[in-house]
């Protein structure tokens, strides 16, 4: 039962790269754009709140389509990124990561969000009586009060991405060592009729994976608020 | 030389204050709601006057006619809060660091004894906020303020929650402070501290300035 | 060119189980490197489409290799319709229901009395538009329309059975023949629908490569894995 | 473009009964687990804290198949619950909604749980002190003061139950008027080589669905800091 | 008769008092840092002793060693805290209101106008804490402690931040509630307060009783 091929070692590592590299890379875009949202006004902000939550709201593989759409190598932003910049989406391992940041996105921005909005201004009016610009208000006590919101937004963006295979899938396809994560590998087991005990085991490692994720999480987030609220 | 002539509206309340003052320590005095708070959170910047001037020496800080408003950060203004407003993610040793540090200026070592002496709060240094006692609180953002060098402070009512033993220590440091020449509005409603301190008093009653001189105006409180 | 025997294979989910056999026999046979990528026929028609670095396209219907060739991304004359299937009417192992003849006045609705009966989306999956083209055929749609349950692909039609959720299904034979849970209560005669096939074509951007492959696929080797697994191998074996 | 025929005003009404449904009925569970991971610790917190995660965690399919295995009609609970309480899941909306509920639940628990983490602890101990007692404190204190992190788990529940499709057609499969949802009538129509102007009006609906819950959320949070911070 | 044995270790601070009071009006004073807040979140229940006792008249409300430990809800203590925690998403009169509908108890008009005009706090009822000075919310959080109808009232530098004038018009209140039977715990570092006030004082340096006794140890600190 516990035996894990070779081609799901790659799977699973593929995975965690993927997952890893998603969440890094769409943090500071989240904390930037949860910033905007809870705490400017700007035309076009409920537009553009709406944008966010959108791979929540429409079927994963509709997504998938639109990225294919547009990140292909066919596709507007995809050809010219190729062409220009030489970063290529599809059908690397860089699409799934691509995929996965924007299914994770709306979940990584709303917990940041509400943190940010529940620090206390009046602290950051501290900060800034004492000389600190903005941006030092932002970087020395926004953000650093707005800790358990960034963790809790990594956490879930994580365990999606961990998760996600309809976008994935629909925009990268399901090529072994390059685009098949361990969410496409169970998706691939489950169509054949004797891969149940293969997904079965899978699945618990994804399980383990993100329990991992969570635990580390849990005891980031313990250490943050015990900073704060005790020594 | 402070100058202010500023109206505000706060819900009901209307603040209308104006007054210059070429004193080193201004004290504010006034009953509970008389608007003192409202006034230095204008002077700092927090607060924008509906319409008015604030000018601190020869620079205008608001203007609302000619749109001027300088953000806090570039006042060089430090305050101590009435409600301390530490910042509970850092210790009192960073708290008190924090001014220097934003402004970029050297460390001062010999400056940061001499106000956690004077102050007591040296054996408090790797505490958190969440574990001072009130005065403690009060007595870390009143260095906090110090350390970070400014030009003008604004004191709303920094000795508030101190005992006495404690008061008399700090007033004569403060007397000194004002005596080297760092100008202060100090907010009280205890007259006697003003009387140690304030070189002119601006007295206050529901949002208007209703005596204006030297602290024999306390008497006639 | 020996050096690059690597070669994409975008082939339907359903034939994972077949087609790794075959791509390891063909491995050991000529040393290449084979990559299958398994996903729903539609998203692979498309990625195609978008560019995707396949050499081969294997779909589980005619529909989507057609939109693929309208595309010019397939090249036509290498297509070859490889496999057949058929659907069987299915229901869980310990149902009372058996030897059902379907055929002319075959009443379904009333077979399922109150359970229901599962299969693929009838407007998507291939396998459910084959079932209602059938039942249209033979009369029994209308009746038992109201009775189906669309799952999102054969394995989860074929999960509803095996789980006694649904009373009755209309799946491949292939798909029945290795799930345990069911048994193949009637076969759907072949006339009732139009032909299932699986198309193969290499794209216009293979590698040389792929010719060779096709061939193997075509070969008789292959014929015995494909038959092992229930397809019906629709053209003669080259050795 | 824009005519919508009966079938898709069915599943589009049907989606909404069932993502309303799943988000009320899952937000009282929502608060008290919120309320439990944040505030107390117990034996098996942490894989109490993974459970929930794990819709997010596992591809949809496994879910829709984990369901079936225990809500289904011969499954452990939908049996006992079929027999004993009529509560029936399999092939019906209840079902829809109750993979929807699952599925979004983590996205539901997790910013609840945040504010709740927020809520000064010494507000509360100032209610008890005035006689409330914990239940009285709970909902008069840490309850209206979590409010922003309620209604933004809501929201992403409610967006999230929107776009489930996965688990929800593994489960209760797609039945026009009973359990095809507008997710899963797009996902149809994707995979079908012509059906992509339909797909994109069933897409464009549920944006704007989707737009009206949220712009919602955001003026009743608006009211709420208003309430809060304000008059 | 309130009798606290008690001792708690706090980071590197650690109290331990020991005192009977039968007086009404208990005044706990001591220097900053001393310790009051820390007992008297002790009696209210909010902070368990280590080792210890508490009780009020004839009911233990903390015995260590029985294990007992009453929580704050049920012991009918009124607290103003040091730092007004008034609920900010009620208004004023909702804050005022709070112990009462908690409690179940019935609305007593009469009396809500009599503490409201005391404090001067009729103006704001419909107002939240946010747009209170900080003199206004320390009154409303008297008026919200006196409201509960409270067995023992805990006050901890209620007046701290409020003007003579006003000081001088609650203070007396304070004295006809004592002589109305409602006995209380009074932290203060005013001296002149206490001896208003108090029957009897506990002396705190460093979380050690130095003194105990009628106002008189006030002259010896
Ligand atoms: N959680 C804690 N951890 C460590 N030390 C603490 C903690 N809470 C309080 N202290 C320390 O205990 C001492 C007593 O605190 P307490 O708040 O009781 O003082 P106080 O007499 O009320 O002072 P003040 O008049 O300044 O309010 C202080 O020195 C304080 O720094
Ligand atoms: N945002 C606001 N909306 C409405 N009224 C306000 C607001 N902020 C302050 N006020 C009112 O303005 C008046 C002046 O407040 P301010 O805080 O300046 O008083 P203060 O002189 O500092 O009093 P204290 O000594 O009690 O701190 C008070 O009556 C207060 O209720
Ligand atoms: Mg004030
Ligand atoms: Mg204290």
């Amino acid at each position: 039962m516990f035996e894990i091929s070779p081609a799901e070692w790659t799977a699973i590592l593929l995975s965690l790269r993927v997952a890893i590299i998603a969440t890094l890379v769409a943090t500071p875009f989240g904390i930037a754009l949860a910033w905007l949202l809870a705490r400017r006004e700007f035309w076009g902000k409920s537009v553009l709140d709406a944008l966010v939550h959108l791979p929540l709201v429409l079927p994963p593989v509709v997504t998938g389509y639109l990225l294919l759409l547009t990140f292909g190598r066919r596709g507007l932003v995809g050809a010219w990124l190729a062409d220009h910049l030489g970063i290529v989406f599809a059908f690397r391992w860089t699409g799934a990561a691509l995929a996965c940041g924007i299914m994770s996105f709306p979940l990584l921005v709303r917990p940041i969000r509400l943190s940010i909005e529940a620090v206390d201004r009046r602290l950051e009016q501290a900060a800034g009586t004492l000389g600190a610009a903005p941006w030092q208000v932002f970087a020395t006590v926004t953000l650093p009060l707005a800790l358990p919101g960034v963790l809790a937004g990594m956490v879930l963006g994580f365990a999606k991405a961990i998760g996600e295979f309809g976008a994935t899938i629909t925009f990268v396809s399901n090529i072994p060592a390059e685009t098949q994560t361990i969410s496409s590998a169970i998706y691939s087991l489950i169509q054949t009729p004797d891969g149940d005990a293969a997904a079965g085991r899978l699945v618990l490692i994804s399980i383990v994976i993100s329990m991992g994720a969570l635990m580390a999480s849990e005891w980031f987030a313990r250490r943050a608020t015990q900073r704060l609220h005790g020594n | 030389m402070l100058r202010v002539d500023v109206t505000k509206q706060l819900g009901e309340f209307s603040l209308e204050a104006s007054f210059e003052s070429q004193g080193r320590v201004t004290g504010l005095f006034g009953a509970s709601g008389a608007g003192k708070t409202s006034l230095i959170n204008m002077i700092a910047g927090l607060l924008r006057p509906d319409r008015g001037i604030i000018a601190l020496d020869d620079e205008t800080l608001d203007d609302t006619s000619a749109g001027v408003h300088v953000p806090p950060h570039r006042r060089r203004i430090g305050y101590v809060f009435q409600d301390a407003r530490l910042l509970p993610h850092l210790d009192v040793r960073q708290n008190l660091d924090y001014g220097r540090r934003m402004n970029r200026l050297a460390a001062d070592p010999a400056q940061f004894t001499r106000i956690t002496d004077l102050l007591d709060i040296g054996h408090l240094l790797d505490r958190r906020p969440g574990k001072l006692s009130g005065g403690e609180r009060q007595r870390v953002a009143l260095g906090r303020a110090l350390l970070s060098k400014p030009r003008l402070l604004l004191l709303d009512e920094p000795l508030g929650s101190l005992d006495e033993g404690r008061k008399e220590e700090i007033l004569p440091y403060l007397v000194r402070l004002r005596d080297e020449g760092i100008p202060m509005v100090y907010v009280s409603h205890d007259a006697a501290e003003l009387r140690q301190l304030a070189t002119q008093i601006v007295m206050l009653k529901r949002g208007r300035v209703t005596a204006l001189g030297g602290v024999k105006v306390l008497t006639q409180a | 060119a020996a050096q690059d025997k690597s070669l994409t294979i975008f082939a339907a989910a359903s034939m994972k189980n077949a087609l790794d056999e075959i791509d390891a026999a063909y491995a050991v046979k000529t040393a290449a490197k084979i990559t299958v990528s398994y996903a729903a026929s539609s998203a692979l028609a498309r990625q195609i489409e978008q560019g995707a670095p396949a050499d081969v396209f294997i779909s589980a219907d005619t529909d989507w290799m057609d939109y693929a060739i309208g595309k010019k991304t397939i090249n036509e004359p290498s297509r070859v319709n490889l496999l057949g299937n058929s659907i069987v009417l299915i229901a869980p192992k310990d149902s009372k229901i058996d030897n059902v003849n379907i055929g002319p006045g075959f009443d379904l609705a009333k077979l399922a009395s109150d359970g229901r009966i599962a299969t693929g989306d009838v407007k998507s999956v291939p396998a459910g538009k084959y079932a209602k083209a059938a039942l249209e055929k033979l009369g029994a749609w209308q009746a038992a329309e109201p009775k189906f349950a669309m799952a999102v692909d054969v394995r989860a039609a074929l999960t509803l059975v095996a789980r006694g959720e649904a009373a009755l299904g209309i799946v491949y034979s292939t798909d029945a023949k290795v799930e345990p849970g069911v048994k193949i209560v009637g076969a759907f005669p072949a006339d009732s629908h139009s032909a299932i096939i699986y198309p193969v074509a290499a794209t216009t951007t293979a590698k040389p490569e792929a010719s060779n492959y096709l061939a193997f696929l075509r070969s008789t080797a292959a014929k015995a894995i494909f038959e092992k697994y229930g397809f019906k191998f629709l053209v003669s074996p080259s050795t």
